[in-house]
């Protein structure tokens, strides 16, 4: 008994999810695809910029996604800050690997715990004018709560995807993680090209922390939930392909919520995560990654 | 002896009250609450003279919402902290893993919210608060489907969404049982699990199977996910609502506003005339006043007067016991009725309440999210049980 | 005495001292404390087999050991059987898992390989939680008994078991260290593909690695119904267990069995005993804080500081 | 006499307690090929990136003249050099395995000078190697070792180099590789009017285009030829380079 | 026949691009190939065939008569096929003498530990370095670094040795050395494939000489012929 209405739907509303997956997982992609920091605590980040817009935001009635915007820049420069800090004590003796990953995990316990020390344990949350408002498109709904988010999402997105196709410092990023030391060569700086862009996807986080608020109220530990899905779109897409992240995560969505819609709720991470596992057996490398010789 | 009417200074050792709480991780957002709760009582009852004559101190440690941490952690209080007393933690989770060492050192143990955790080990010692009763998986959901007997005309169809969790599928199982009972067809039936961050496929295939009754068994994230998509996918029904933790708390009260109208939801406690009993007007006062200074669960109304009853519990079976002799407070435990700020209490060899006492409300004229209009009596209209009930069902979901 | 007996006979006797000082203290919390050490001493081990020797970070320890947990509460469930044959079946049951696990991702080399075993604990904690007969999402109760043949007190037996499999562990972990599978896995760990070129049968020395390391954990999981008398999914998966393995290893050193030993007795009794000595969330924040501390400031663990204090000593 | 473009005096430099270069001086003047020749282990990798400021010299100078200008490179940053216009086509290739060439190529016009003539330098690339306008979108990677050097040596003309260090560059070619290479630096020198430093092994190829050469024997300069004959005649380059 | 490998019709393409196409080639018990082509001609994407890393290759390979069609890498090598990566890729977190060890403990029947070391210690010195042994590879130069992977290589005396571009950017004298070695294996039984750039080397050493052009073999013979074959001059040597 397979509705198309029903089935239409699930796939536009896994594709306002996929982009929400989008945005959370595109940060990572550039700090773990590209730039080969494993930053486990991405989702902390994302929530901390989530709790701090509600802080903001709820009380004034400022809009959370332009708040989003506003604070973007001040999460890029601690993220700057932190990346000169994983350099100097891991990236420069070469101990990055599993050591740098036990870094993030502790940084991502310390996130979740401040935020319980700072602001409680209640979910936090903002009320935005669109937030039970919907769009219909014939039969299919668009709720703005969903809505705008995704299309802050792909505007964001496909700014750093101009970013780093067309600038010079976006086309040093693609290249510092297999060859640090060979910029200098050409004249560049390859610790400011991972400061930089280590802020940038920091930034990023604090863009999906706004989109997080909107979509949904928030809590220390709403990070939990990502970390497992935002690490199976990177590497679905395959490492360092940002354009492969925004396709995986939107896969990654409409499977969930197809999967939901006809098989019930409680196989959808069984499926996604099958997918997961299933493409890196077939196809090691990911959907759109590069094959290593 | 205390003084006539004047408390007095409590004099020697304290004693002492051990137990864990949820002071970070999932269920923190409910554990801080209750512990603030059982401050206010430790507070209060010094004030009166304290318990036999001493003193009370609360000794507590932070479970972190893991149940692995709480076997540990009641061996600690009883073996190196050698308290007098032990209450448990919050939730079936956190209770269970501490029966094994209450049981064995035949302690008293007074649990909070606990589901059925009694069921296995049949302990003599213990009294749950949590007015679902021994039967949950039948009782819990009967005052929706007594409430939706009064529509006219009487529902036929209903549809039942609720969390994978433990709770959860007691709450669903109890509406399966009662709509058999009502002779109501059931058209959705689906459990969505803890990680799911989209609630509209679920709405939608309700909103598409129609249902004249839609029943939700949530948590709180979840609970605000499924009534946004409700209200954004233009869900209608003759009555919504069902077993759902969240729209309890303050958070998610704030958070709601006029979108909870008309919900009729399963709670524990509303302040409405019907259910003032002696102190509860005293507790809420200071209760949120002690809040309001953490700026957290201002309101107090879900998980603060049931930890302050479990106090209260504990205080009269010590009180009636006359020492502190375990096996003698928790004989106290099962006798006579316990008069709480959330009424009198009686509790079967099990533990567990020997009447069930879950309450339906339904929000009426709530506007805009200023949170004062929840303390006032007639936001949260109780229509379950009888003996509570404090005004009339306003038909369809969402209000007019 | 060879070097291996010796410390096989050294582990014995500290096992033995162990429970002779505990006895005398004589105190549940002791015995429950020690336990919890004791098992993260061995989850930690058994990471470090797959992570240290052959360089594969593995994320799905919570799977391995939920999967030793669950084979418990099954086999109970419906064979009543004794939880020491529970723990073989645990190992059993979880070495197949880390077998094909190994066989399905060993292909992948780095971090794909780690998150792929993330991806398992999601798969495995979705089928868990969809299986009534295990308990579901609601979780399974596992009623204790009283004592334990010549332990008159349960919480007792649980210690000692966990001491022996811990130890066992150690002494397996040692054996690999000094064995030719040792000396393959540092092949693989150092250039997979000139391993092969050198005779190492790369894949097969792998799936080994996984099948024990993935054993270990889940007979470490195993007791684990019996010490909390009700498990639940979330509990059994939760992240914790994969990270404080991950962690305990890099602050104790990944260079052989000492450093997981080493870490695991001193992070898990500062958690221990924060958890009951700071009655607040911040006990958490001591962890977090403690373990970034260590990997900036000891990156190759508290083995490399007291190799590097011991190299200043001799040039000295 | 040409002008020199680049001089290093008396310049000590090395990797922690290890000394490698001792007191080396040495000239390459304006428009010329100089030839930087010694067995392996002798300080030539060692010596060209100290003028690029990779290594830092522990005691010398490292001097450039640069349109008419001179600038003294000791203690400056290897982008700041870089940037002045003077290059390196490192030892062992450097490239960015998983970007094309032409995205291997374009990161070369990194320096500022550089940025305004990409389309041309890229076309001036595939003239000299049109192999790599075949290959242009091919992983970097995935080359032979021949293709690979052709991008190296690409890439650094991209930044428009003034002086260009060479370290290298034969090193497992094919011979007639080997030959095109070392006649295209020759043909980019005429061409370009580049100062070129040229560490090589292949003594009989680097002596067709090179003015002039030295000799370093463990970390000093043990000859100066200032002609390609003396360079011949001398009898450390007979021993290790010609076998006799 | 008894050929030591013996190769029909592989080819190997990457995507659109052949990498490899229908080559053909023998090499007899004991005998000095030498093979060269220009960058690119596909010499090293033939090792790798060989040795097992591209199971995916068209044609027959067969060693000591033996198709080797399915068998991995490490299976390759225990039969006696040896090959030497054309950049140095020794185990970092072993010493040298370890790494020679390596191939002696996994051969099969394995050798024992104190016979793998005796005969690795034998290797290193037969390769001079001796004095390294306990040396990790880290402090190594890249021409102890080539003689290592060498030692590694000929360890389990393998009935074949490929090597890749041993000789790259090593001085006259390292060149006699290493050459000086290759011959002395040779001596023993080993037939050796050479693939090199360093002509000198190459016409000492070949008995025989191959050339690949473009995935294609294009001749094969006596070196001093092969050499002056106009194509070879043409597309290899250049004039
Ligand atoms: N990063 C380093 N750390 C320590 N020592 C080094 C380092 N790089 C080079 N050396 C040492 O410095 C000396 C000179 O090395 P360099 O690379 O400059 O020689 P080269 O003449 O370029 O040799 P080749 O012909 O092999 O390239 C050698 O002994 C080498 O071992
Ligand atoms: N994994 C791969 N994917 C795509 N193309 C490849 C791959 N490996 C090799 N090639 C291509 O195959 C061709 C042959 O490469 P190969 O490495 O065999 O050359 P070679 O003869 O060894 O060259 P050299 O003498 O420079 O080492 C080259 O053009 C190379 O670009
Ligand atoms: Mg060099
Ligand atoms: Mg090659």
């Amino acid at each position: 008994m397979l509705d198309p209405v029903l089935i239409a739907n699930a796939v536009v509303s896994g594709l306002l999810l996929g982009c929400l997956y989008a945005i959370a997982s595109m940060g990572l992609a550039v700090s773990f695809g590209m730039l080969d920091v494993v930053n486990i605590a991405h989702p902390a980040m994302m929530v901390l910029a989530s709790c701090v817009i509600a802080a903001l935001c709820a009380p004034t009635g400022f809009d959370p996604l332009l708040a989003a915007l506003l604070i973007a820049p001040v999460f890029g420069l601690l993220g700057a800050g932190l990346y000169r800090l994983y350099h100097l004590y891991f990236e420069r003796r070469g101990d990055e690997a599993m050591q740098g990953l036990a870094f993030f995990f502790g940084l991502m316990i310390v996130i979740e715990v401040s935020l319980v020390l700072v602001y409680g344990a209640d979910q936090r949350w903002v009320e935005t004018g669109y937030g039970g408002l919907s769009l219909g498109l014939g039969p299919v709904g668009l709720p703005l709560r969903m809505l705008l988010p995704a299309l802050m999402s792909l505007a964001c997105i496909a700014a750093l995807l101009l970013w780093l196709r067309r600038s010079f410092t976006g086309r040093a990023v693609a290249a510092v993680a297999q060859d640090r030391d060979a910029l200098r060569f050409l004249g560049a700086d390859p610790i400011r090209i991972k400061t930089v862009a280590f802020g940038l996807s920091v930034a990023l986080a604090a863009i999906a922390g706004g989109c997080l608020i909107v979509v949904q109220p928030v809590d220390a530990h709403s990070g939990h939930v990502f970390i497992g899905r935002v690490l199976a779109v990177v590497i679905l897409a395959g490492l360092g392909s940002l354009p492969g992240t925004l396709v995986a995560a939107l896969v990654f969505g409409v499977i969930e919520n197809v999967t939901a819609t006809l098989f019930g709720p409680a196989w959808s991470p069984a499926v996604a995560f099958s997918l997961l596992l299933a493409v890196l057996a077939l196809r090691p490398q990911g959907m759109f990654g590069r094959a290593h010789a | 002896a205390a003084g006539r009417g004047v408390a007095q200074a409590p004099a020697g050792e304290p004693i002492r009250i051990g137990f864990s709480m949820p002071l970070s991780g999932a269920l923190a957002g409910n554990g801080r609450p209750a512990l603030l709760a059982q401050q206010v009582w430790a507070e209060d009852i010094n004030a009166r003279g304290g318990l036999l004559g001493r003193s009370v101190k609360l000794v507590f440690y932070d479970d972190q919402s893991n149940g692995a941490n709480v076997p540990g952690i009641y061996t600690k209080l009883l073996d190196v902290d050698k308290v007098d007393l032990v209450i448990s933690s919050y939730g079936t989770a956190l209770i269970a893993p501490a029966m094994p060492v209450i049981i064995r050192r035949g302690m008293a143990f007074v649990s909070l919210l606990g589901s059925s955790t009694n069921e296995m080990f049949k302990y003599g010692g213990t009294a749950n608060i949590s007015p679902v009763g021994r039967r949950m998986n039948v009782d819990f959901a009967k005052g929706f489907f007594e409430i939706a007997r009064g529509l006219n005309p009487t529902p036929a169809t209903l549809s039942i969404a609720g969390l994978d969790s433990d709770f959860s599928n007691r709450a669903m199982e109890s509406a399966r049982w009662q709509a058999r009972e009502h002779g109501i067809r059931v058209v959705y039936d689906r459990a969505y699990p803890p990680s799911t961050v989209d609630f509209s496929p679920i709405v939608r295939a309700i909103r598409s199977a129609a249902p004249d009754l839609v029943f939700f068994a949530s948590y709180p994230p979840d609970s605000v996910g499924l009534l946004k998509a409700a209200g954004e996918l233009k869900l209608t029904a003759k009555m919504l609502g069902g077993g759902m933790v969240g729209p309890q708390v303050t958070a998610i009260k704030a958070q709601l506003g006029a979108q909870l109208n008309n919900l009729v939801c399963w709670d524990v406690y509303a302040p409405e005339p019907t259910m003032t009993f002696p102190g509860t007007a005293a507790f809420l006062d200071r209760y949120r006043a002690a809040a309001e200074a953490k700026g957290a669960e201002t309101l107090g109304l879900y998980a603060p007067p049931l930890a302050y009853a479990q106090m209260q519990v504990l205080e009269q079976a010590v009180t009636r016991a006359g020492s502190l002799d375990q096996a003698a407070i928790g004989a106290a435990l099962h006798r006579e009725a316990f008069p709480t700020i959330i009424g009198e209490l009686r509790f079967d060899q099990t533990g567990e309440w020997v009447e069930e006492r879950n309450i339906y409300i339904q929000y009426q004229g709530v506007t805009g999210n200023d949170l004062a209009q929840f303390k006032q009596p007639g936001t949260q209209v109780i229509l379950y049980p009888p003996q509570y009930r404090s005004g009339q069902l306003r038909p369809g979901f969402p209000a007019a | 005495m060879s070097r291996p007996l010796r410390l096989n006979v050294g582990l014995a006797a500290a096992g033995v001292a162990l429970i002779l000082i505990l006895r005398l203290i004589d105190n549940d919390y002791a015995w429950y404390t020690g336990y919890v050490i004791l098992q993260y001493v061995l989850l930690a081990v058994a990471w470090n087999i797959l992570a240290g020797y052959s360089g594969y970070v593995n994320f799905g320890t919570a799977a391995f050991f939920a999967a030793g947990a669950y084979t418990t509460i099954l086999l109970t469930k419906a064979l009543n059987l004794d939880l020491l044959v529970c723990v073989l079946a645990a190992g059993l049951v979880s070495g197949a898992l880390g077998l094909g696990m190994g066989w399905l991702t060993l292909r992948l080399r780095g971090v794909y390989f780690s998150i792929a075993t993330l991806s398992l604990a999601v798969v495995l904690q979705t089928l868990v939680v969809n299986w009534p007969y295990a308990g579901g999402s609601s979780g399974a109760y596992t009623m204790r008994p009283q004592g334990y043949a010549v332990f008159g007190n349960y919480s007792e037996f649980l210690f000692v078991l966990m001491l022996v499999l811990a130890l066992g562990g150690i002494a397996v972990a040692a054996g690999i260290e000094r064995s030719r599978l040792g000396l393959g896995l540092a092949t693989i760990r150092d250039d997979e593909r000139a391993a092969a070129a050198a005779g190492v049968p790369t894949l097969r020395l792998k799936l080994i690695a996984t099948a024990i390391s993935g054993g270990m954990m889940g007979m470490a999981g195993a007791p684990l119904p019996y010490y909390a008398s009700y498990l639940n999914p979330e509990a059994a998966f939760s992240l914790t267990h994969t990270i404080n393995a991950m962690a305990m290893t890099l602050i104790g050193g990944t260079q052989g069995w000492v450093g997981p030993v080493i870490g695991a007795t001193l992070l898990s009794t500062l958690q221990q005993g924060a958890t009951v000595t700071i009655s607040s969330a911040g006990n958490l924040l001591i962890v977090g804080g403690v373990l970034i501390l260590f990997v900036m400031l000891a990156p190759k663990g508290i083995l490399g500081l007291i190799r590097a204090w011991r190299g200043r000593g001799d040039t000295a | 006499m040409a002008h020199d473009a680049l001089v290093v005096q008396g310049l000590d430099a090395g990797y922690g307690a290890v000394r490698v270069l001792h007191d080396v001086s040495l000239r390459v003047p304006e428009g010329q090929i100089v030839a930087l020749l010694g067995t392996n282990g002798n300080g030539k990798s060692t010596l060209m990136q100290s003028i690029l400021g990779l290594v830092k010299p522990t005691r010398g100078t490292v001097r450039a003249w640069l349109d008419g200008r001179e600038v003294d490179l000791t203690g400056r940053a290897p982008e700041e050099i870089v940037d002045l216009g003077v290059v390196l086509v490192p030892e062992g290739r450097r490239l960015f395995r998983d970007l094309t060439v032409e995205e291997n190529l374009v990161l070369g016009a990194w320096r500022a000078a550089a940025r305004r003539e990409i389309s041309h330098n890229l076309r001036l690339c595939f003239e000299t190697f049109p192999r790599l306008e075949e290959r242009r979108r091919q992983r970097v990677g995935s080359m032979s070792g021949g293709e690979q050097q052709m991008v190296a040596i690409g890439r650094a003309l991209m930044s428009v180099p003034r002086i260009l260090l060479v370290d290298e560059p034969s090193v497992g070619l094919a011979p007639i590789i080997v030959k095109q290479v070392i006649e295209t630096i020759g043909s980019l020198k005429a061409k370009l009017g580049l100062t070129v430093l040229m560490a090589e092994q292949n003594f009989t190829q680097a002596i067709r285009i090179a003015d002039r050469g030295s000799v370093l024997v463990h970390g000093s300069i043990a000859f100066e030829g200032e002609t390609a004959e003396s360079l011949r005649d001398n009898h450390l380059v007979r021993q290790f380079y010609l076998g006799t | 026949m008894n050929a030591v490998l013996d190769v029909r019709g592989l080819g190997k393409t990457f995507g659109g691009f052949t990498a490899l196409n229908g080559i053909a080639l023998t090499v007899a018990p004991g005998e000095r190939l030498g093979l060269v082509g220009p960058n690119g001609s596909g010499k090293s994407t033939f090792v790798n065939c060989i040795a097992g890393d591209f199971p995916d290759h068209a044609g027959v390979v067969l060693f000591r008569n033996r198709p080797l069609a399915g068998l991995k890498p490490h299976e390759r090598a225990r039969l006696g096929l040896s090959r030497t990566f054309q950049l140095p890729r020794p185990f970092r977190s072993l010493t040298v003498l370890e790494n020679v060890t390596v191939p002696l403990r996994f051969s099969v029947p394995p050798l024992p530990v104190a016979d793998a070391r005796a005969r690795a210690r034998a290797c290193l010195e037969r390769v001079g370095l001796q004095d390294k042994a306990h040396s990790h590879p880290h402090s190594l130069t890249q021409v102890d670094l080539r003689k290592l992977e060498l030692a590694r290589a000929l360890a389990p005396e393998p009935a074949l040795l490929i090597a890749d571009e041993v000789m790259a950017g090593l001085s006259h004298s390292e060149v006699d050395q290493i050459l000086d070695l290759l011959f002395a294996l040779n001596g023993d039984g080993t037939a050796v494939i050479m693939i090199e750039h360093v002509m000198r080397a190459i016409t000492a050493f070949s008995q025989r000489l191959a050339v690949f052009v473009a995935g294609r073999k294009i001749v094969e013979g006596d070196p001093q012929t092969v050499l002056a074959t106009p194509e070879v001059e043409a597309a290899y040597l250049g004039t």
